[in-house]
């Protein structure tokens, strides 16, 4: 990984570069007292200091609802899938989310290779950025901020300068469009600076290493933790569909008004949902707030890091957020764990 | 030749709501005839004691669909009045677009899918669907402008989401103003095409002729605004009011052998309406509106009935071409974020907005926490029923000569014509026969 | 995983060559892949069927991978189910799969085997019941537990009663709700369990029926003594994808369509979300 | 393969349902290519039986309403509840929350015993129902794929995924994040969150979700300024109906 600085003030330039060079550019934008990526035409409105953004990027990897395959039903039945290849990039990704970016490839680029995400994703360019927490945020808690892949370029706002990682040839190929120059050590220690003081404005924190969770978790099948949970959730799915590193789905099969072609399409879904594991006959396997709530704690910490070998969540603060209860993994987190001090 | 005729026409097809003609002639003479509202009651008025001025107008605009932004804008106003609240003159404008739409849309589907049917001699605009789809494809896209127009500043036509007490819960933007305007002039010309349809068919509206009463908005003082949105109340017979005096104009009342309240003012019945609003302000029309009048042979004051549909045709162009100015008028100042909120108070206020089947009243008390206390909403069907049954009572014994088919035919025409909006009529009272 | 076509949620387009009703509920379709393709499938391993314009819906395979043609039974239960019903030969389909790991047919082999089938249990059990008579000497006392609601309810009649008259298979009976034509026994399926014997240690049972079912099953099965990993059950989850991503059939921490549908009881004892 | 024929019937109602039902160009006209339209009293003269579906607007408010329901379902395969007075009972319903007495004095005062009528109640609990198309209005996109879907022979839409699912794909800033009260986690989906998208909070008009959390959605609304009493109202605007009140 080679590193540049360049001035802040060439940003404008960098992102003139990007639209003139890519189909289409997505950064985060403001709406209303929120954030949100958004397709851009200019650097106006993109604004860097964010601390979160509604949706995560994700959705230009894996969109809401995707056209997987499309179908014709006339004399011919005909499938053909559906692949995206057009040119992207997301500009502005924060840590948290360039590492859920690479979890997602984890789960769909290895094992029953999923060729919807890959298309998508190997049309992707992304460059991430760094940023500071707020009162939802946990990174520091389930990872560590300074990212070394799963980006092509990351940049560091040092104050006047912006330090760049140049992780792939493509990220050069962009970093050339503007005046830069290689970064000397003192902007690096300058980066380890400004880590440190980030790592320090965190006020969530779980208690205890987040690695150590599947072992804390064990016992706790039945802990009264989730029942006082499962009376505060309402089931909403909000906290599942903002979360940058759930992917599970539905998929449907639409027909066209005409009723002569139609279009298999995934949707986003989620555990949190009360229909989510029920079956034709009836039968629910997960019929409670409680009984979901344990499983998504599960999932974030223990079942994926199994497989996996990393925990399923960034510490973005996205579903603490914009859970109505104020539901959030932290707290659970240390409940948990808190018993394991006693 | 003494006739007896028993016609019951169970449920007019091709109004709002449930409604049933009857007419007994018992040897050559007219003993009863009558529009019988057989609507389930529904009981608003009783619905809103007691809810926060925040739920009534959602509430209220569930009163009719086809007229909801009118109920949603008469409910703004009358509890405007009562807690005290001016809306901008941002907000004003804003809500002028809604109504203007609401008018447009109701228009067309009167015109369209429940007039002209019967003046192409067919049942309903489903066969048009195969002889005339350019006249259907027409009817539906004019329908639809309507609801264009409304949800561009509602978000919804039926049951507007952002209408709100003093302002709205989002502003449009500049560029889906300019939209709706652009599609407003492009349709410009598919309504001056129907004005010579209708001209063309006009052969097939019945000659028929009462003078009667004509209450509608009249312009406030030194305004030359056609007036929909404000105004003063305004009879033909030459007095004015304001809302809030509206019970001096409805004076509801009970027919001695019939069971239904029905309205009356200084004649044995009134007209509100489109016609109503025609014959008491038609030099305020634009010009074009005007111009579609000429050709339209209507010079106020019309006295047949049938014609309100041409009154409505008209309307529309005036609609659309004031639409085009206010939303210039709107871009020109520019949209501004304003503030919306306001403390609910004790009072009492009333309201008066012209809808499209006419005036419309909504009159509010609310306590001291924002609570409705007392609320009272008069429809222009029910001010238009009695005018109605005394339509009936002149028509019908001239026509007698006539197949039992055709004078029924000639009867639903004439409710037609009306447009009653019969779910709307909150105050209706079933009306029994002996 | 032989996803058979290149992009895992493009089906193969497949032919209904017949349809048999089985009760009034359930009919038995067999489906032809295209080029004569074969399905190579394990007994236990499931589908995901297409009914084009209608949607998928995860069906075990009934026959075995030694019948030279490929069976789905089918209860008709909502949307998909109830639009393949309405099929006849001729019809196209799409096939996706085979998905799941079934039964351990190799792993089973010198042992006895105990078959426990409650309702639409029987369809994925007939793959491997199918599969172990084709090689009848590679295993030992095969038994059938099998009970229906009602004796209309009876999948694969013909198929039974030949069960009860052959030597090769000991096949028990029973129904919830007996009539006039039958003469069998009555009770819930574990009736059948009094009187029966095991030599546990060899011994492999399979188990399959309604949820309501398998808690009660797995107590006999135990209470003979059979070793948690030698029983066998197959479950049913909300499935769809069969690629182990979508989360739908999830349990605890393992996916149904991939790991499953097939767990020894030794699994399941440490999901505490599969019975 | 004749068309299938389909029918509109409304009782007590705004008929909105209805309008936004046709409320579409090009795609009523596709639609008509796919049905026969036998009985819309609305937009029709024609009035013919034997249908195969019945869209059935409004809710049952009186004795007289149910033979002429009963008939309707009698002459239909399918019934379809249309719109929120027909699946749950609508604003209609906010009448059973107060003495029945009461509020006919309110409107008819005292002529009130001339409008005979019961608790209001949705068309399931009066006939056998085949599906439901929420909303108030129903939102005709929803309406259009139901359509579809019904005359592929599928079920209609169960819309069990609460408001909070779309609004959140579409990402909408949350207004429960605004300090508005929103029902949207307890309500029924399908609506493409269009309230909350034009910044106004969702009023429960689908009708509530199969299991809601009533007692959390209070608390959260509690959160956001509305006392107990202010709560109870505004969760009975669309969803006053209660089974027990017409034991
Ligand atoms: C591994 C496996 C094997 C199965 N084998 C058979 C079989 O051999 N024969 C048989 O008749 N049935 C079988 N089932 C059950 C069958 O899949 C369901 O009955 C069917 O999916 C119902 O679909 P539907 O569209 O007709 O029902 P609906 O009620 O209309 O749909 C139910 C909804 O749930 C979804 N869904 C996904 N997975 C399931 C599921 N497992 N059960 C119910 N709904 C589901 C459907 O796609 C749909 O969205 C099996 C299920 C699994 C998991
Ligand atoms: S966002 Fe909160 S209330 Fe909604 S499902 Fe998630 S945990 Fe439950
Ligand atoms: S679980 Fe919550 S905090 Fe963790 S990654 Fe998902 S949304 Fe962010
Ligand atoms: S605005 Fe309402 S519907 Fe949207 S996410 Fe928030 S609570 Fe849910």
């Amino acid at each position: 990984m080679k590193q540049f600085i360049f001035q802040k003030s060439r940003m404008k330039e960098l992102i003139s570069y990007l639209i003139s060079a890519y189909p289409s550019v997505y950064a985060p934008v403001p709406r209303g007292k929120h954030f949100v990526f958004d397709k851009i035409a200019d650097a106006s409105n993109v604004e860097f200091k964010y601390i979160r953004t509604i949706l995560p990027p994700k959705k230009y990897l894996m969109p809401q609802h995707e056209a997987l395959v499309n179908f014709t039903l006339t004399e011919n039945l005909e499938f053909k899938e559906e692949l995206v290849t057009d040119r992207q990039v997301i500009l502005g990704v924060r840590p948290g989310d360039i590492r859920a970016i690479k979890l997602l490839d984890d789960v769909m680029m290895n094992r029953n290779k999923d060729r919807n995400y890959i298309a998508r994703r190997e049309n992707t360019v992304i460059i991430g950025i760094d940023g500071i927490p707020d009162e939802y945020s946990y990174e520091d808690s389930v990872m560590d901020l300074k990212v070394e892949e799963g980006f092509d370029l990351f940049m560091t706002d040092l104050g006047n300068m912006i330090l760049v990682d140049v992780a792939t040839e493509e990220g050069m190929k962009i970093i050339n469009s503007i005046e830069h120059e290689p970064a000397t050590e003192r902007y690096l220690n300058l980066r380890e600076n400004i880590l440190n003081s980030q790592r320090e404005m965190f006020t969530a924190r779980i208690d205890i290493q987040a690695k150590l969770l599947p072992l804390v978790l064990e016992g706790k099948w039945n802990h009264p933790i989730w029942e006082e949970m499962g009376r505060k959730c309402l089931s909403c799915g909000q906290c599942i569909l903002v979360c940058p590193t759930c992917y599970c789905f539905n998929v449907t099969d639409d027909m066209a008004l005409s009723m002569e072609e139609g279009t298999r399409t995934r949707h986003w879904d989620g555990c949190q949902l009360a229909d989510f594991t029920l079956v034709g006959h009836g039968e629910n396997f997960r019929d409670n707030a409680a009984a979901r709530i344990r499983h998504r704690f599960h999932r974030k910490f223990k079942y994926h890091l199994d497989v996996f070998s990393e925990i399923f969540c960034t510490g973005c603060g996205r579903c603490w957020e914009t859970c109505p209860s104020e539901i959030n993994l932290v707290e659970i987190a240390n409940a948990l764990s808190s018993e394991e001090v006693e | 030749m003494r006739k007896n005729i028993d016609i019951h026409v169970h449920h007019v097809t091709r109004v709002e709501g449930h409604g049933d003609v009857l007419l007994n002639v018992k040897d050559g003479r007219v003993e009863h005839v009558a529009l019988n509202i057989v609507e389930a009651p529904r009981f608003f008025e009783g619905m809103l004691r007691g809810r926060a001025h925040y739920e009534v107008r959602e509430i209220v605009s569930r009163i009719c669909g086809i007229c909801a932004c009118g109920h949603a804008l008469a409910s703004v106003r009358a509890s405007e009045a009562a807690l005290g609240i001016e809306p901008s003159e941002q907000v004003v404008d804003l809500r002028k677009i809604v109504l203007a739409g609401e008018n447009l849309s109701s228009h067309f589907l009167h015109i369209f899918f429940l007039v002209a049917p019967d003046l192409f001699g067919v049942k309903s605009v489903l066969p048009l669907a195969t002889t005339h789809r350019d006249i259907v494809v027409r009817a539906l896209k004019l329908k639809k402008l309507g609801n264009d127009v409304s949800d561009v500043i509602v978000g919804r036509h039926v049951h507007p989401i952002t209408m709100d007490i003093k302002g709205f819960t989002v502003l449009p933007s500049v560029s889906a103003l300019r939209d709706v305007q652009k599609k407003i002039i492009e349709m410009l010309p598919e309504v001056v095409d129907t004005v010579d349809l209708i001209a063309s068919v006009a052969g097939g509206i019945p000659d028929f002729e009462r003078e009667t009463e004509y209450i509608s908005l009249g312009p406030v003082s030194g305004s030359t605004e056609y007036p929909f949105y404000d105004g003063v109340i305004k009879s033909s017979e030459g007095m004015t009011y304001y809302p809030a005096e509206y019970r001096k104009v409805t004076n509801e009342f009970i027919v001695p052998d019939s069971t239904a309240k029905h309205c009356k003012h200084l004649r044995d019945s009134y007209m509100v309406g489109a016609l109503a609003r025609f014959n008491n302000n038609s030099d305020l029309l634009h010009p074009e509106a005007k111009k579609a009048a000429e050709k339209l042979g209507m010079i106020a004051p019309v006295h047949n009935p049938y014609m309100i549909t041409l009154a409505q045709l008209i309307e529309t162009i005036h609609i659309m071409h004031d639409t085009v100015e206010i939303i210039d008028k709107i871009i020109r100042r520019g949209i501004k974020e304003e503030d919306y909120s306001y403390q609910p108070r004790a009072g009492t206020g009333s309201s008066a907005v012209e809808v499209p089947r006419g005036i419309l009243f909504h009159h509010y008390t609310y306590d001291s926490k924002g609570r409705i206390e007392y609320a009272d909403c008069v429809i222009p069907t029910t001010q238009n029923l009695e005018n109605i049954d005394q339509d009936f009572r002149k028509l019908a014994p001239t026509i007698l000569d006539k197949s039992e088919e055709e004078i029924s035919l000639l009867l639903q025409m004439l409710v037609r014509a009306y447009d009653p909006c019969i779910s709307c009529s909150t105050h209706q009272l079933n009306v029994r026969f002996k | 995983m032989p996803a058979i076509t290149e992009n895992s949620y493009v089906p193969l387009i497949s032919t209904i060559k017949s349809v048999q009703d089985l009760t009034p509920t359930e009919k038995v379709f067999e489906v032809e892949l295209p080029g004569g393709r074969q399905l190579n499938h394990d007994p236990g391993q499931f589908v995901q069927l297409l009914v084009p314009g209608i949607g998928e819906a995860p069906i075990s395979i009934c026959s075995s991978p030694t019948d030279n043609n490929f069976h789905l039974t089918i209860r008709r239960v909502g949307d998909v189910t109830t639009a393949i019903h309405n099929m006849k030969e001729g019809d196209k389909v799409g096939i996706r799969g085979s998905f799941g790991n079934g039964f351990p047919v190799e792993e089973m082999k010198g042992s006895d085997v105990l078959i426990i089938a409650g309702g639409i249990g029987l369809a994925p059990l007939r793959s491997v019941i199918r599969y172990i008579l084709a090689n009848r000497a590679e295993y030992g006392e095969f038994t059938i537990l099998h009970g229906a609601r009602t004796p209309s309810d009876r999948l694969f009649k013909d198929e039974l009663s030949r069960w009860t008259d052959s030597s090769e298979v000991n096949l028990l009976e029973t129904v919830d709700h007996p009539d006039e034509s039958w003469s069998g026994k009555s009770g819930v399926i574990t009736t059948l369990f009094k009187g029966l014997t095991v030599d546990p240690s060899r011994t492999y049972a399979l188990v399959c029926g309604p949820p309501v079912m398998y808690r009660f099953v797995i107590l006999e099965c135990l209470g003979r003594g059979i070793p948690d990993k030698q029983i066998l059950v197959s479950l049913e989850r909300h499935m769809k994808c069969g690629l182990g991503k979508c989360g739908h059939c999830q349990i605890n921490g393992v996916y149904t369509c991939q790991d499953g549908p097939v767990f020894t009881f030794n699994q399941v004892k440490n999901l505490e979300e599969a019975l | 393969m004749s068309k299938p024929r389909i029918a509109f019937f409304d009782f007590a109602s705004c008929e909105g349902c209805q309008l936004e039902a046709i409320n579409f160009v090009e795609e009523f006209l596709v639609l008509l290519g796919h049905v026969d339209i036998v009985q819309f009293r609305e937009a029709i003269t024609e009035a013919e039986w034997d249908i195969d579906v019945s869209f059935v607007e409004g809710s049952i408010t009186r004795e007289q309403d149910i033979p002429r329901l009963e008939e309707i379902r009698e002459n239909s395969k399918v019934v379809i509840a249309l719109g929120a007075c027909a699946c749950t009972g609508g604003v209609n319903a906010i009448k059973n929350t107060r003495p029945l007495e009461d509020v006919r004095a309110d409107v008819y005062g005292d002529k009130k015993d001339w409008f005979p009528t019961f608790p209001t109640r949705p068309i399931d609990q009066v006939i056998k129902v085949d599906g439901y198309i929420y909303g108030c209005p129903i939102d005709r996109n929803d309406f259009l794929k139901n359509v579809q879907l019904i005359l592929q022979g599928k079920k209609t839409l169960r819309h069990n995924d609460p408001v909070c699912v779309e609004c959140r794909l579409k990402e909408n800033e949350c207004l429960l994040t605004l300090g508005k009260p929103c029902m949207g986690p307890i309500t029924r989906g399908g609506c493409g969150a269009i309230d909350p998208t034009f910044g106004h909070p969702c009023t429960g008009c689908r009708g509530l979700v199969d299991d809601p959390n009533e007692n959390a959605a209070m608390d959260v609304l509690a959160e956001n300024g509305l006392t107990v009493e202010d709560i109870k109202s505004y969760m009975t605007i669309f969803n006053a109906f209660r089974p027990e009140d017409i034991q």
